[in-house]
């Protein structure tokens, strides 16, 4: 793909303050210091961030990420960026939001940032989801982290005029994120979790099949969790039913150069022969089919 | 204005900055205007189809990286459809990296893979994964020697091999690989190391060990660099641990005639874009005319004056 | 309890801890406890008087340091006289380190200072200053076999070959010195580097060249203490890079039976003692009742379970 | 020299908060986390900390310096410790004090420090300086950083009964630091500056030769500078006057160990052999006339 430009990228401009928004707009991912408008804790292990995004951040797709330049501290220096799954976009606001778990140097480092702070961020990044225009039903499980890569899909997918069923899995009822922006959006939610006991795999399957029973589902999507893979890959087979997966990998460049964050994949559904795809180039999101569980 | 061109062989480039084999890919061309560089150089190829090491591929340290890919490789005809096709849109010299098993190979590939657009090909024969602990055709002066004959016999497009620092005797490689007909070499790739959990007793990469690289390894590479651009007369291109100016113009002074940005374009695509600005601005501040005149120009401490003293 | 002792050959320490060569001397007696380390090893000493390199001797990097310090020395007869007296005023082991400009004078060195109170003599083959470009006994495994061999022959005292990370074939060096009687092997030295202040355009070091060292250099230095340790029957003592417990436990699992702890002693003359005990405290969390378990405890990744499908 | 001691060393008590100070009263020289006072500017160069020391930093002596390990910063790592002169100590306040140009990395970190943070010192190092009890007139020639290092001998020789002449000499007055500090101890100083004019060396020649033969000059310092050394040393020799310099040199260890601090010197007074010595462990201070100009 070729990017038609004249522009030449002046890198003391990107270099300089994030108040300044530099004219990238000839290409579609570019390095940007985002300026940070907040990044609070959601609960006790998540914060969500909201930057103002610049032009080509703000046509990011479900499913794509950016990779985010994370500040150090005295005793911390994070040298590799780290891939985060956009949250929530709004063109007309100008904003871009994240949704993330404080659990190494580089979260922490994120966590550090406070309102008119930079964010150097990376992106759009990657193949967001696909979802086919005659999808009616979309069904979405989520549990941790899926959850940020999964919920602008929901918005996405009732745009188009399917119904979003999403279930929300967690370790304990306050570690359930994005009810209200889910239903704010029109999906129906459904919340269970370890604690109270209802977030077992053959409880969740029990579940599927009666909410497929009901209103069918066309399109299944899942995000992280090798079970919850499990479940909707024999699932998918056996209702018939496509779908997609996003997939994490440890990243190097997240722009398909190094080829560190390869995961084994089959060719094709039920294809013997296995091979590595990029998970930031080639993914992250998968067809649900050939994504292999580990 | 500064002028920026640096020869390399028979081969000018706009300025001395070019990627390094395997941290460059199609991607960086919606990120920068990839017709700045001097040149680009792509990941390296076997002739044939392969898929790497296992996962996990990738560890990360304070300033330095450690990564064990192999050479997941598409193989040469996807190279000569797909990748030349799409760096032709671009203005800067194409260098195509390769590798394979066995000198013969080497020369048939470089014969393959002289198409029009590939301008110069990089001999990857220190590449650290490939082969069992790293012991690759670069540790050796002479299969150093035949892998250049190899190719030089079998194409007309300038050869750059690419020298490993797991080698002691560098200089004695480089000079090999000279006097079998070698237009620059590329010193270095990376070193080989490894790293374990201490949680989990598991190396951090699958492999085991893998290469490192970075700005940690820059006084290594560069130290490296400046031993062979003393011993031959080909130039040398330099590269390790490069992610500003001031470490490029290191590399320059050491006598380095180009150089190679790797993990760097990692931290920021902008890398090399911003390095080309900022040893322009360098040499404005310095009245420097020419980048060239850099090259070699490292002085030396005078020894220490003992004001008619005799020392001892 | 933890059981932290640690045997290398004949010599028994309490733990596996101490100094490397050249980064400890007698004003640790005054910050610390030295009673509390495995063994004491000094700086390297010739037979001769020697001055030394010219300053500037340092370059300090984000994470690593260049020296350039050379082999300053007072002589054997002041290192019988002072050091070793000084030293058997305290209960660790003490190991002395020696150099010499041949074999023969390895030999005759190694007899000299066999005197008691030394016990071991580490043999510093591999001093990456002393020799032009860093060529020294150590780059080749038949002048180590020599070196050990004569020096063997010269005492009793157990000798400790110390290994140069820049050599190549570093197996086949730590083999050649277990097969002329090593008593263990300690890997290793520093890496030669180089840097260049590109405003002075002087080289950082009056040297040009020096030694880098520190936690940047770990994961080159950790994984040719594990190419030893897996070739070698005698005890690996791993170098290079340890700040930490976390860094010393990386050594053990990879191999090394002990560790010696360099440039941190500058940043923090109590890192030994804190290594020390942290180790313990390591061991006492996974309920490891003697350090010696974590000796060679490392893991490997299961490869990728393909469920059924064939791997490709 | 062995240490007299049946006490273990608890790193975990060193590596605690700074607000406890551990017991190490038995070594003559401590790794002390020790607690800023106060870390204020004195100029557009220079800042001035107080710091609150242990019992081994509250025995420094005029000379001596300790190894301070600067914070670093999301850019900047200093990676080793600073040396840094003894600028002021007192025993009943329990303070010790630096006087410091912030110029690189290191400085830059150190002058971060507030008040109630910790600086992990190392010291007091070094040989400091040795003036014969029987010293009427000490001469302290100071340019610079130089100040802070000369400062503690007033008072100490003017605690032997020694008169104080410091002759301070700057850029410009404003950078003329001390004055009252040294007038206070009850020395004389005269301050010269380039702006004023009068700074130059034959100025400062004349004005010793002038004060010598008014007060016999019995002991003559310097720190620092190679123009000050020659002329001190040219004046000791002529006059018959004895003297010391400190000097400096980067450093790794501070504690004679490692060997980079070296520096040449003569055997003895206008001996043609030379040999290096470490500036940490056998200096700072050196005899003058066995000093190398450079
Ligand atoms: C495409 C993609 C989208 C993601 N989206 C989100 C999101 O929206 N919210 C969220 O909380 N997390 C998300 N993650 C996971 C997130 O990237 C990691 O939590 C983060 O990198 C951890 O970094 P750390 O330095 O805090 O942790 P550390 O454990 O200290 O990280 C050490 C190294 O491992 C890497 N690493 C650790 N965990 C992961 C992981 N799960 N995936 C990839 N690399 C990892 C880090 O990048 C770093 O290089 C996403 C991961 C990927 C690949
Ligand atoms: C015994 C001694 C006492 C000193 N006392 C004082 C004092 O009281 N006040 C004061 O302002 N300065 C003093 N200095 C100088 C002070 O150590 C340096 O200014 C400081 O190290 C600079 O560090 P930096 O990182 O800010 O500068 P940078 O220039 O970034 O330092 C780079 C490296 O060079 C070393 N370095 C730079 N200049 C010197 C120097 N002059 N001496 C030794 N190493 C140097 C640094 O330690 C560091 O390793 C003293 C030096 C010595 C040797
Ligand atoms: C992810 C990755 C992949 C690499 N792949 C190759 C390769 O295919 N061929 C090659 O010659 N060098 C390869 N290298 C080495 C780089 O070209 C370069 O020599 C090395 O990274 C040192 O430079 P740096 O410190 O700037 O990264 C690779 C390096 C990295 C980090
Ligand atoms: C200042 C300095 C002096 C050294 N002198 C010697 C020496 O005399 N003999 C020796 O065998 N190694 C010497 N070394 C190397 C160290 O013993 C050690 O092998 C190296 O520093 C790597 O360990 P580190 O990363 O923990 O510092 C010296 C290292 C430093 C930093
Ligand atoms: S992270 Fe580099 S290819 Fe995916
Ligand atoms: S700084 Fe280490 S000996 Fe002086």
């Amino acid at each position: 793909m070729k990017i038609e430009t004249t522009f030449i990228a002046d890198n003391s401009e990107w270099a300089s303050q994030c108040s300044r928004q530099p004219d990238k707009l000839h290409f579609p991912i570019t390095e940007n210091p985002a300026r940070i408008l907040s990044n609070a804790w959601v609960n006790a292990e998540y914060k969500h961030m909201v930057v103002a995004g610049d032009a080509a951040s703000l046509a990011a797709q479900p499913g794509q990420f950016f990779h985010l330049k994370c500040p150090g501290t005295e005793v911390d220096q994070p040298y590799l960026r780290r891939p985060m799954s956009l949250y929530g976009v709004n063109p007309s606001a100008g904003t871009v939001e994240f949704l993330y778990k404080v659990q190494g140097m580089g979260t922490r480092g994120l966590a550090t940032l406070a309102e008119g702070d930079c964010l150097d961020m990376l992106g759009p990044l990657g193949r967001g989801f696909e979802i086919p225009d005659t999808t009616r039903h979309v069904l979405m499980v989520a549990r941790g982290v899926g959850l940020a890569t999964l919920t602008p899909l929901a918005s996405a997918a009732i745009a188009l005029g399917a119904k979003v069923t999403a279930m929300l899995s967690a370790r304990s009822p306050e570690l359930i994120m994005s009810k209200e922006r889910l239903t704010g959006a029109g999906a129906d939610v459904i919340a269970v979790s370890d604690t109270e006991g209802n977030s077992a795999v053959p409880e969740l399957e029990a579940l599927i099949r009666r909410l497929h029973a009901q209103t069918p589902v066309d399109f299944m999507t899942t995000c992280g969790s090798n079970r919850l893979l499990k479940l909707l890959q024999s699932l998918s087979k056996e209702l018939g039913v496509t779908g997609q997966i996003a997939m994490e990998q440890h990243m190097g460049c997240a722009v398909g150069m190094c080829y560190a964050c390869v995961r084994p994949f089959r060719q094709s559904a039920d294809s013997e022969e296995l091979s590595y795809r990029r998970v930031c180039w080639d993914g992250p999101v998968f067809p649900l089919e050939e994504a292999l569980t580990w | 204005m500064v002028n920026t061109t640096v020869k390399i062989g028979s081969l000018e480039l706009a300025n001395p900055v070019m990627p390094a084999s395997g941290t460059f890919a199609e991607g960086m061309a919606q990120i920068i205007d990839i017709n700045r560089l001097g040149a680009i150089v792509t990941k390296t190829i076997t002739s044939d189809k392969r898929q790497g090491n296992p996962p996990p591929r990738i560890a990360e340290f304070r300033n330095s990286t450690l990564f064990s890919i192999g050479i997941p490789s598409k193989g040469a005809d996807y190279y000569i459809e797909e990748t030349v096709t799409f760096y032709r849109q671009y203005t800067p010299p194409l260098v195509a990296s390769i590798s394979a098993d066995s000198i013969d190979q080497f020369g048939e590939l470089a014969a393959k893979i002289s198409v029009p657009g590939v301008q110069a090909i990089e001999a990857n024969i220190s590449c650290p994964n490939l082969k069992k602990n790293g012991q690759a055709f670069g540790m050796d002066a002479e299969a150093t020697y035949q892998v250049v004959r190899a190719m030089k016999a079998a194409t007309q497009v300038p050869i750059w091999p690419k020298m490993t620092p797991n080698a002691a005797n560098i200089v004695e490689i480089a000079l090999a690989a000279q006097e079998a007909g070698a237009d620059a070499i590329v010193v270095s790739n990376a070193l080989l190391a490894m790293a374990i959990d201490v949680d989990t007793f598991l190396p951090k990469v699958a492999n085991v060990m893998g290469g490192i690289t970075g700005p940690a390894m820059k006084p290594i590479l560069l130290r490296m660099a400046h031993q062979c651009a003393q011993a031959v007369d080909i130039p040398v291109i330099g590269c390790g641990g490069i992610e500003s100016a001031e470490d490029a113009i290191e590399y320059l002074l050491a006598g380095a005639s180009a150089v190679q940005v790797g993990t760097a374009n990692f931290v920021s695509p902008n890398t090399m874009l911003q390095v080309i600005n900022d040893i322009i601005a360098f040499c404005e501040r310095r009245d420097i005319s020419h980048v060239s005149e850099l090259v070699g120009a490292m002085r030396h401490h005078e020894p220490i004056r003992f004001e008619g003293v005799n020392s001892f």
